[in-house]
């Protein structure tokens, strides 16, 4: 993890920040956990109250006073407007297009946005076996638009996916929408250097914000392929102390939550 | 109609050698106790069904009771890998473990189609992906009004099913609340039902998003309480997520695996010395 | 997000002439007060979508708001015949009413695929059976693993769904209790949702067999008190069966139909005016 | 209706007794409204107190203490094992095979248990629109065995159905299996007058036992094709006294619960 060296917040709390930004008042968010979780309830904590956040385990409305560790914890339910069960999350909500921003990790991400959580190395002899799809292949699928979080790395920033387990924007240009889904696909993917942005024609991710203090060179560096960067590359606005307060209060209630003993 | 009956002998007469088994739970409700008796039965290989194997089928792979994994998310939630699933499928230890991999809506709807006696279910999904070029049960299918193509995907008919419940009745009625997930139609698609529930009662109270499993679906009902630590029943007890947090150092070791598995479940008699045994342990130890 | 408004403001604002309808509500809820207000307000043309058409949709194909009916089902539940329906289908009155008849499994299964945003859905059903001959939106489909065939039946997707419920919450979510029936699927699969209620409340308390509709899903929530009259809303009031049967003489006769209608809704300014205006009368009469 | 003269029952009542004994205790009944509700319930208080009464709204393991007027009274709903979506109960239920015994009745059957609920004369321009389809075809479908209540009279037992809205044993012989169906077909026709079976081979439904008072001639009577008469012509018991009791005593507190006001 890059610190934010002095300046009073690490580079996964701009991230974390960054994307939480994103998200509008009154959007439904379906929400994977981990960076995501904690984007999407920073969000609802400051700017966007209004918003919707949706669990795959059917939590719909779900409002956590502490992060979840897993998907489905009792927490997410609790206060939550509506349950619903797995099959009704997916058919009736998500597939429904009732969804305006699914929100997606990943272990390996592409050019063009397509996504990988399934392996590393072949599938047969796996070097690594990741957790595999989970709901991923149908968010990315038929969510309105996709934000995508995480580090860049050229481990995880790559050439080529060792196996496309949901559908970003394809071969780019207009290929995904050959594929007949519904939503629209990754429009931002945020990371702990900076932002990016498919290409409104060829669909190629584009660095077009950087995070305060990193530079091209490090964006490039941390990239597998020839990363294009826009040509009014912006600088995002640093972590408010608002936002900051927010979202570790948030953090320690829920360390504070987890210390309960085992057994 | 379900028998009222012991988990042992549940597990006794419903699940045999070879047998696809599913034990469903979405993070909620985990049938745990299930799973470590059909461990201390030794019954082997098992085709097993779930979506989110989680540490239940890590336990039971890692003891190799299984030589098939239907699944798709296979991480300690939260924590990272589920390390006896990787060593499973990365060098096949103890066994080699066969993988058929699906979305979670994928796996969803399989459930749907086997509760609903319907051969297949039809999903917006896997197109584009590498899913069909590894899973062979993912085939294209027309709309026969439009023209338009979607996915197809089998139905899931597991031979048994496992869930854990909060209440049952003394008819066998079973009730359960908070997040349901694919509970119920993870039931309903299984030939032999076995659900472990907290307690009987007498009458059910009221609760909003509540399902009721009627006795006619269910064989047989087994009072474990606790049966889904270290997961969670809602209003009765909590996720240990200090467990999932604790179990990632003892899954990583294939001895220190052998050990637990052996002093906490091969060496109890039930679930109840089971949660004694790793109390008395401390942390997780 | 819902707004809390008035039913005719919702209906106003929501329904179109020409528009594809659906009042929902299996036996159990069925949202009279909205039919009210779309005849009073002379809404034309429609496409009506419903199990079981019901009193509720002889009041509106005897008023002359249907051009076609899509249903499994229209008879006057345990009294006979729903006299306004058969009129039009076997003289044309007031107008001549296309019909597309289904199943009820076919029925809930389209809304389910409505709701599901697939165009079609899959059911064991329809084969030997004379329905395939009249009804075109029935077709053979067969099991891409299997092989084995079964019917589909295309997605109903409603312009409007209309249904009543018992309680929303000032945010707009909300909650039916009781027989649920097709309520949920039926709002689903439809591009506008309006949700008459009991009573707005401050919260909701806990009901086993209750599901709650989010305030995303919906666009208008209308407080009508008995809006579901001479229906039922379970915990509110019990189904008017005297109603159901003394209906059978008054939609039997043209006359005696439109008269009814002149005075208890067209000539009433909206359903408590109209609940009034039967109570005076007394007996129906 | 055909009265029980000087017998102290009416036919109906019979047709309703005999109805209900063939229900076995612990059987899953999915019930229809009218005679089927009546007798299924009959059954549920006398012999057969284990029987799981299912109804198209949803309700299973229904317990009603007065019989519905519709298939979805509160009634149903107020003391059932559990409430389900009318999806689920289609799908989940009667299609996956979980109900034994399915009891209709219909306004025509012809003499392979094929029933008639939609149409007299030509569907585009009919001489009586009937309801329709219904759960009909379904129940006809899928559950194991069907039974078919209804009075016996020369517009009921046609030679050949106005409409087919539900399958029972097709054209006879082993021609339904050839539709893929999962469930039995009728395996019993209870009419005011006697008991109809389908013959083992030819599946043609066969008179195989007369009420008491009744005869083989009215029975020839009643129906519009040459009816079949088994060898060993049964006689039904009478309607015991415990039966009437219970069977009259339901349909006195229905009627009392049915004395509302309107309006």
């Amino acid at each position: 993890m890059t610190e934010g060296e002095g300046r009073g917040y690490t580079a996964d709390e701009m991230m974390t920040v960054a994307a939480s930004r994103r998200l509008g008042d009154g959007t439904v968010c379906f929400v994977g956990i981990g960076i995501p979780s904690q984007a999407a309830n920073l969000a609802r904590l400051t700017h966007a109250p209004g918003c919707v956040l949706i669990y795959e385990s059917g939590t719909i409305g779900a409002k956590p006073e502490v992060l979840p560790l897993s998907i489905g914890d009792g927490e997410l339910a609790e206060h939550a407007d509506s349950v619903v069960s797995v099959p009704e999350i997916f058919n009736y909500w998500l597939q429904a297009g009732r969804v305006d921003v699914g929100f997606l990790g990943a272990a390996q991400i592409d050019r063009f946005g397509n996504l990988n959580t399934t392996v590393v190395g072949s599938y047969e002899e796996p070097k690594v076996r990741l957790p595999g799809a989970g709901g991923a292949p149908e968010i990315a699928a038929s969510a309105k638009e996709v934000f995508v979080v995480l580090r860049q790395s050229r481990r995880a920033f790559v050439e080529k996916l060792a196996f496309v387990t949901s559908v970003g924007h394809a071969e780019g240009g207009d290929s995904r929408e050959g594929l007949g889904y519904t939503g629209g696909g990754p429009s931002v993917v945020i990371t702990d250097l900076g932002i990016l942005e498919p290409d409104p024609e060829t669909r190629e991710l584009t660095l077009v914000a950087l995070h305060p203090g990193s530079t091209v060179e490090e964006a490039r560096e941390a990239t597998g392929w020839d990363l294009k960067v826009a040509e009014n590359l912006g600088t995002t606005e640093p972590p408010g102390e608002g936002e900051l307060r927010v979202l570790r209060d948030l953090k320690e209630r829920t360390a504070a939550a987890r210390k309960e003993k085992v057994g | 109609m379900a028998e009222i009956t012991g988990l042992r002998e549940a597990v006794a007469g419903l699940v045999g050698d070879g047998d696809t088994v599913a034990l469903e739970g979405f993070t909620h409700l985990i049938p745990f106790a299930a799973a470590h008796e059909i461990v201390r039965q030794g019954k082997r290989d098992l085709t097993l069904v779930r979506m989110t194997p989680d540490l239940v089928y890590d336990q039971m792979i890692g003891m190799g009771a299984a030589k098939k994994l239907v699944f798709s998310w296979g991480g300690n939630p939260g924590v990272g890998s589920l390390h006896r699933f990787r060593d499973a499928v990365e060098r096949g230890w103890p066994l080699p473990l066969e993988i058929e991999e699906h979305s979670h809506a994928g796996m969803a709807n399989r459930y749907v189609a086997g509760a609903s006696n319907l051969p297949f279910a039809v999903l917006r999904g896997y197109v584009g992906t590498d899913l069909p070029k590894v899973t062979p049960t993912i085939e294209p299918i027309a709309c026969p009004f439009t023209g338009e193509e979607l996915t197809a995907v089998p139905a899931l008919n597991p031979d048994v099913a496992v869930i854990h419940a909060q209440q049952a009745d003394r008819k066998g009625n079973v009730l359960l609340w908070g997040i349901t997930g694919i509970q119920k139609e993870a039931a309903l698609s299984a030939k032999r039902v076995i659900v472990t529930v907290e307690e009987v009662v007498d009458a059910f109270e009221e609760h909003t998003f509540g399902i009721v499993l009627p006795s006619v679906a269910v064989d047989a009902v087994c009072a474990v309480p606790q049966g889904a630590y270290p997961s969670y029943a809602h209003g009765y007890y909590a996720r240990s997520n200090a467990f999932y947090e604790a179990w990632d150092p003892i899954g990583r070791d294939r001895e220190k695996f052998r050990g637990w598995m052996e002093r906490h479940v091969l060496g109890v008699e039930d679930f109840s010395e089971h949660l004694r045994s790793i109390r008395q342990e401390g942390a997780m130890g």
